[in-house]
This record gives structure tokens, C-alpha cells and sequence, in this order.
């Protein structure tokens, strides 16, 4: 998917983007200035590292990797990347960075993606099919599991594919909202689970009442009918259904800027 | 307290068939010399315990070593799926493999418990989610203050623990910095414990960061110069990403990994 | 996210009365500056949190501040006992004392649990000693896995924690090094938090030992130089051993105490 | 008390010693080289300082400020004194200390004192009295009762007056062998306990069969009689009653060159 074609700037780099371009820089959007995230890798890592670069210069990022408000140069390849520690205000132990930092509820966003993710916002990364007998099997849990539990707020950054948004997760790694609106509560999870998913197509959000997932915004060129058909659940459109904001120049030269450790050797 | 061997003593004497064994070391100071030395003896029966079972067990496991996977996170960093794990739970090749799962903050207690002591550890995690069904050393345990019920994990003590350190002094004390991970926990936890180094010198200057692991409460120290590649060693030198893609390429056919695998032990 | 305030400042809006309050610092860094500045303000009704109430905490009772305190061992280091502490005790002057005492295991869990967001710690402790029949946060726990029955603490959440640190940069990160006691814990498991430290400079030069405090876990930091004296900063002042035999005297006598008081809240 | 005054040497300072120098020189004497001894302040301070420089060059001091093998230059007047961080391994914050160093048993010996022991080995630290109407107010636990429950054995080295050495405490502060051969095992305490009390007039050790401690050793120039007459309950005494061996001129001179941090201010 591109963007706008306007006759004029068609030429224009600037005036074209890819569906994850859009993904990352809304993604990035949604963290404010100051707030503490915890950060997975691969598209969240991207999407935080953006907002640092471009809106958010006083953004603390956390990786489990006990990398503590770090402002790494280039992206990190892997959570334990050298250039986490070297950027970082202070490196601690796993064990630390678990319990003292993520366990209490004092991060205000955890940033996460995942292999499946249900209308629940509740999300995979185990295994595809059975536990014991899968039809893939998944990394697993890593960190992922505590930060939807313990953040003030889950962020989640995912492309919109039809395997990938399903009625029902194969495997609970990571609780969104459960099976409805109290579940959270009753399992004794203290922060609000998922607020926001952004993906490719648009961004859903958890309806207040139901806590299903809910489209309540397209990205610039994308259809309703196109995030349907990528989503495995009869998918409820809000009232307010909004348009995300084409990408500018500067998000997008910033985006495009950004280098991976190690990448330059392959 | 730590004698300074070489690393093939080191693993003879500290590895044994059927040991629960655990090689740590946070995406950094992966010990990946002595992952290859337990190969290259020829080490079966394994319960292999790791945060972050990267390259070094999938070559543990495709090299026939493991009955059984302990672990949170199991994936090539940054490229994508272990084949030879994959490939084990899948079809039992070269060996079966029984797997026990849980997160990285259940793994990080249950060192933490290993290491204090304890026989378990509480913390906030698993509830509502599906590890607990398959998982055995996962329950819960209630608050006898306030009645709230959390979770509670199993404490974790291997039979060896080996870690890869930046150096060691020539008492045998180790010192490790930059990303330190859950390394002190796992030595602390461990019955027997070797650290590999990438030198030892006379003295152990303070470094803003590192652990130290006091002599006493290590059995043996090897060195092992670049003994974390691929991996990296904080100072020392980086990791090789082109090798982790490569692995991709490797791990993914037996015939591959088996010529691999020979070179390995032809070494 | 923290505020560089003047010390009156930060007390006047972080300390209040009936607050449960821990200075804590273990022999070093102890935030005696601060405390001065709770007695000056005339604070009432504390719950005075500290593992080791030495001189500062004699002077918070013998001022009247407090209402209780919690702790797990009340002495001047290396010259005796506490004075103001015992009279509150034994006659109730200037107020009662109501006491809550555990072990330091006990007390560094407790805080542990506070830092962790969970409502108790396990530990092995206590079994066979006379704390717990007069002390309620002291309980015991089952494991769920072996059935061990351990002893359990409650955690210690204090509505504001108060520690002394070497420096801070101009954006409110705080930086401690020497001996770090228990001051991370104590200030990550409170409500909110004061920082004073001897001087705030450009950057925070990684130093080999260090604890990091980010201000956005901190409230407000202040500069309070020499703020740890008589105890002392490491690389900055020794502790002035002759201050802390001199206070037994003071001490010893509600007048001499009284006088100063006196000249303290005149200062 | 004085040692012997063979008239050849009676004006030889050497040939002369105190009570507490026979103390602390005999409780050196226990501690074995290499060992990893956690050790409280005061006496048992100066005692492993003492070890430290005469035939314990590799002992392992540990305090529970998280000073991990410290070497003190001058004897340390607190538990957290500068001098022990400047010169240690490692320094650890108290949780650490004590979580993962004292808990699992891995310190072979506690070293510790008290205001009151008795025939069991029990310490005091916390009151004479009762506990909410006490006769003297003490400064309570600190480290003691973990030590005494965790490190592989326990060495006491208190002076032996008649208040001190009580048939019962008024407080259990730190176990010793509770009221009895088995006591330690039923509560879950995994150390051996007390194994040794060293005062400034001979040693005490446990009865294998009993557990009481009984009088297994006079120091040089000290009677039974005297014992006896400062021991709060009815003293057996061991079939092998030795006699310590009289201070060496070496001990003698190394305790007392050993300076306290700060004794020189005032």
C-alpha cells in the first residue's frame, strides 16, 4: 500500500510511504513526551525509537534487558543489544528490571506486538494450534507476559493480517482484556491492559463497555472493507471513526533514517 | 573455591550426563565456548535451562545433548525461529525433547529463589494467562497478611551453572559488566559453577556496572578468548549478526547442521 | 518526575504530619540535613521507618515527631545506646513510642516488597525467636511446591522516603555510591520521595558501585551539602566519630537535649 | 586478669596481657584461613581482624553493610564504615547481603555477640525484662538472628560475666539450640549453630548429646572456680578441659597495633 498520489508532489519521496512507515509513525504518535515505556523488540522498538526522534525527546525507554531510560544511536537488533547499555542511565539486573521496575505498576506504557491477537486484545507467542502437538511453535513468552499485566496502559503494535487477528488466540500468552470488560480486574492485573492497537490498516481500540476491540481509525488511503477483511472477528466500526493523519515530511525522513545495529554488514 | 583450569577440564569435570545444567548471559556474554566443549564431550540427557534459548541451545539440541528445554524466550534474535528446538519438539530429531515454559519474570524468580535459598518466589505474572495449565512449577501461594493470592514459582537450582565474563583475577575472582542479566543469580543458584573468561589479570579494577562473582563461590574458571562469539563481550568485542542470519540458513536443514555440527567437533 | 527544591521546600511538600516516614541510609549517607529540617518544621505524629534509627532518629523522637517506630536495630554505632529513644520508651517524653521491630533480613524484605509492588516477602528468619509474638507483620507462608512453611514479612510502603545521595545532574537523576544499604528499595517502594544531595553537576559520570535514582521515581531533590553529617559521604567527608560519642552526652539528659533543640531551631 | 609473671619477664609487656586480648586472640585462633566469616561489629570484629593478619590471610570477611571480603587497614567502628567499602571485593546493597549471600547457608562461619546467652546458646540482644516494660532497652536484632539461623556454624565471643551468662534469656533475639539436641532441625534452621562460645575466661561448646554448653576450655591462668562463679547456670565441666595456649608474642603485638577508625580524633 502507498500513500496519497497527489499529482503534484507524485515525484515526491516524501509524498509516498509503506503501510509499516504509517504503522510505526502512528505508533509513534501515541507516546507522549516524558512517559516511561517498556519496550519489546522488532516493531515497538522501532515505533519508540521514532517518537524519541521526533515528539517525545524526554521519552524513557526500558528494555528487559535492565536497560533503564536508554537513547540508543541506532535501533537495537535483539533486547540485549550493546548499544542498549552503552546509551543507557543506568543498567540493572534481569531479576531488577522485572521486580522493581515493571512489577509495581510504575511504567506508564508497555509497548508490545505478537503473533496472534484476539478481539480481546488478548495476544499469542507461543504456539499456532495445540500446545503440545502445534502446528508452529512461537518464541514464547519472554517479557511480554508481565508488561500487558503491570503497565498503566498497553500499547500494541502489530501488521493487520487475517492469521494474525483472530477470533480467539490459539495460546493466552499475554492478557488483554480477558473474555469482557471485568476480566482484568478479577484476575488481579492493576493496569488497564490494551488501549490502542495500531496496525497497518488503521487502529483499533477496546469499546468501554464490551472491551472488545473496535476500529476507530483509519489510516490515510486505507477502507473499512480492507481492515474487515484482515480481521477474523465480525469487526464493530466506532461512531467517531477518525482518519490517522498522513505521515509528514519530517516523521517520514526520520523514520527512513533510522539504521539497525549491524545492519550495514550484511 | 574457583580453580583456574582449562575450559575441556572445566566441563569435564563440572558436566555430567543427565545434569540440569544452565548457560546464561542476557543476549551479551553468551557462553558459547563452553555450550561447544559440552558438545564436542559429548554431554546426553541434558536439562537445559535458559532465559533465552538462542543459538547455543539450538546447537545443544541439534547436537543431540538435551532431554529437556527450560526457558521463556526461544528464538534467533533478530532473525527469527530456532529449527534445530523446532525440529526436535516436532519429530524427535535427533532426540525428544520435553519442554517446561514459563515467562521471563517467572525465570528470573525462580534464579532469584535458587539463589536466596528459598524454595520458591512470589511475584505478580501468569494469572489469566495459559502457562500454568502446562506448566508444573507454577502455582500460587496467598498473602497471610492481606489474603491477596499471587503467583509463585518453583526456585531453580542447577546442577552447574557456566557464565562468560570480560576477565578474572588470578585468585580466581570474576568480573562482568555492561548487560548483566540474570548471571549472578544462576551461579548463586547453581550446586557447582563455572565462569569462562576472556582473560585474567592481575588486578580487578572497578568498572562502573559489574558483578563480581567472589572465587569462593565458583569451582572453576577457564579462559576462553572470544569465548561469548557469535554473542559479544562488552568491551572486548561485538557480535557477529551476519552469523546469527547465517545460523538461520544452517539450523534449518539437518544436513547443514550435521556438517556444521562435524566441523564443530573436528575443531 | 523531580523538582530541584530548596530542603524546606521539599519537606513543607512532601513530609506531613502523621505520614509514615523512612530516612534511611546504612551508617553512610545518613539524610540528617533532612531530618533537621522535619524536626524545624514541627512535624507530629510520624511513623518513623528506619533498619538502623541511630542519631537522627534519637533527635526526630527526642523533638517529639514521633508517634512510632519501626526498625531492627536502635544504637549509636561503636558508643551505645539511644537516649531519647529509650525515655520515649520508658516514660513516654516528649511522647509516647509505639514500636514495631523486626530483624534486618526482615526489614530489607520488607522493603524489597514494598519496591516489588507485592504485599509480603519469604524469608528465613525468625523461626525460634521472640520478635514474632510481638510484632504483627511478622507471619508465616507455605510453599506450594515442598510444603515448607517460611517465615513471611508484610511489605513496608512509606508514605515518603527520604535519602542523602553523593549528586544529581540538572534534570533530577540521582547518584549514590560506597555503601548503598538499602536506599533503592526504600525509595522505589514509597509513595513519594526526597532526594538531597551534596551537589548537582552536568553529568553523572558513571562511577564503579553506583546506584542510579531516575527523577521520574523521585519527587523532589535538593541540595543540602555536608547533609549527611555527622554520618558521612563517601568521597566527599569522613563521618565525624567524635559528634556521635559527643551525643551520647547530649543525650544522656533531657536538658542538655532541650538546649539542643534549641540551637538547632534557631539555626 | 594478667598472664603469667615468670620473674624473668615480668617487665617484658609481652609477658603481660589482658582478659579481652586472651578473648579476641583465642577467638582468632577459630577462625580457619579461608573461610567466608560474616561478623558482626565489636568483638567479633576485632577477633576476624585478628585472624586476618596472623594465619588467616585468605578469610573471607563479610558485614551485613554488603561489604563482601573486606580488609579492613584499621579495625571498623561501625558496620558501614568507609573503610570496609573502600577495601572490599564487592560491595552489595543489604537485600543482596543477606538474600543471597547469608540465607542459603553459604557463609561457613557467623561470628557473633550478645548481652545475654544461655546454657543453649540462645543470644539477647533485644531486652532485659519484659519486652513492653523492659529493664533495659537493647539495641535488638540487626543482622544476629539470620546469622545464627544461616551460617554453616556460629561462634560467639562475649565476655563471661554472671549477667550475661544466664540459665534462660529474657529475650530470644538469635537461636542457639533452642531448649534442646533437636531443636534447630524442627524449626527449619539449617546452620549447626553456636559451636563454640569464646569469652575472656575459657570456651564453651555444645554437649553433643544435650546441646547445653559446657565448659570445654580454661584460658591460660583461669580457674574452673572462676568460671563458675560468672555462670548463671550449674556449669558442667568437659572430661578434656584444656587450657589455652598463652598469647604469642606475635598475637600480642598484632592486636594491639590494631587501630579503631577515628580513635585517633579524640
Amino acid at each position: 500500500m502507498t500513500g496519497t498520489t497527489d499529482p503534484v508532489s507524485a515525484t515526491d519521496p516524501l509524498s509516498r510511504w509503506s503501510a509499516d512507515e504509517m504503522m510505526s509513525i502512528a505508533a509513534a504518535r501515541s507516546l507522549r513526551d516524558g512517559q516511561a515505556c517498556f519496550v519489546g523488540i522488532g516493531l515497538p522498538s522501532t515505533a519508540a525509537n521514532l517518537a524519541l526522534r521526533l515528539h517525545a525527546p524526554n521519552l524513557v525507554l526500558i528494555y528487559e534487558s535492565g536497560t533503564l531510560e536508554t537513547r540508543p544511536e541506532e535501533l537495537p537488533l535483539s533486547i540485549g543489544d550493546g548499544i542498549l547499555a552503552d546509551s543507557a542511565l543506568s543498567v540493572v539486573s534481569v531479576p531488577e528490571i522485572f521486580n522493581y521496575w515493571l512489577q509495581p505498576g510504575r511504567i506508564d506504557v508497555g509497548f508490545l506486538s505478537g503473533a496472534q491477537i484476539d478481539r480481546f486484545g488478548n495476544i499469542n507467542t507461543t504456539v499456532i494450534g495445540e500446545y503440545d502437538e502445534p502446528d508452529v511453535r512461537l518464541p514464547g513468552s519472554g517479557g511480554a507476559p508481565e508488561i500487558a499485566a503491570s503497565c498503566r496502559e498497553v500499547i500494541v503494535v502489530m501488521r493487520h493480517r487475517l492469521r494474525a487477528f483472530v477470533e480467539q488466540v490459539d495460546f493466552v500468552t499475554s492478557v488483554g482484556h480477558g473474555n469482557g470488560p471485568m476480566d482484568r480486574q478479577l484476575l488481579g492485573l492493576r493496569g488497564a491492559g490494551p488501549v490502542r492497537v495500531i496496525t497497518d490498516l488503521g487502529v483499533l481500540e477496546p469499546d468501554p463497555e464490551t472491551a472488545e476491540l473496535v476500529l476507530t481509525a483509519l489510516h490515510h488511503g486505507v477502507t473499512v472493507e480492507q481492515v474487515r477483511a484482515e480481521t477474523g472477528w465480525q469487526l464493530q466500526v466506532s461512531a467517531d471513526l477518525m482518519i490517522t493523519a498522513a505521515p509528514n515530511p519530517t516523521e517520514l525522513e526520520t523514520v527512513r533514517g533510522m539504521r539497525t545495529v549491524g545492519s550495514g554488514e550484511s | 573455591m574457583a580453580k583456574i583450569v582449562s575450559l575441556p577440564q572445566a566441563v569435564s569435570d563440572l558436566v555430567h550426563d543427565g545434569d540440569t545444567v544452565a548457560l546464561e548471559g542476557f543476549t551479551h556474554l553468551i557462553p558459547f565456548a563452553a555450550g561447544h566443549e559440552i558438545i564436542r564431550q559429548g554431554r546426553r540427557g541434558l536439562t537445559l535451562v535458559r532465559m533465552t534459548p538462542d543459538l547455543i541451545y539450538d546447537q545443544l539440541i541439534g547436537a543431540g545433548c538435551a532431554a529437556k528445554l527450560v526457558f521463556s524466550w526461544g528464538g534467533n534474535p533478530g532473525v527469527g525461529s530456532l529449527h534445530r528446538m523446532r525440529d526436535a519438539l516436532a519429530t524427535g530429531w535427533p532426540a525428544p525433547l520435553e519442554i517446561e515454559e514459563h515467562s521471563h519474570a517467572g525465570m528470573a524468580n525462580r534464579y532469584v529463589a535458587g539463589a536466596s535459598g528459598l524454595p520458591f518466589a512470589v511475584l505478580r505474572g501468569y494469572a489469566g494467562t495459559d502457562l500454568p495449565t502446562h506448566t508444573s512449577t507454577i502455582s500460587t501461594v496467598e498473602c497471610p497478611f492481606t489474603g491477596e493470592r499471587l503467583a509463585a514459582v518453583a526456585a531453580l537450582n542447577p546442577d552447574v551453572t557456566v557464565v562468560h565474563a570480560q576477565r578474572a583475577d588470578r585468585a580466581g575472582n570474576v568480573q562482568l559488566w555492561g548487560i548483566t542479566g540474570v548471571q549472578k543469580e544462576a551461579v548463586l543458584a547453581a550446586r557447582r559453577s563455572l565462569a569462562t573468561v576472556e582473560e585474567i589479570v592481575d588486578d580487578l579494577t572497578p568498572v562502573p556496572g559489574a558483578v563480581v562473582l567472589p572465587a569462593w563461590v565458583l569451582d572453576a574458571v577457564a579462559v576462553a578468548p572470544r569465548g561469548a562469539a557469535p554473542s559479544y563481550a562488552h568491551g572486548y568485542y561485538d557480535r557477529d549478526n551476519a552469523a546469527y542470519r547465517e545460523w538461520d540458513a544452517i539450523s534449518r536443514d539437518r544436513e547443514a547442521f550435521s556438517r556444521w555440527l562435524r566441523t564443530l567437533e573436528d575443531a
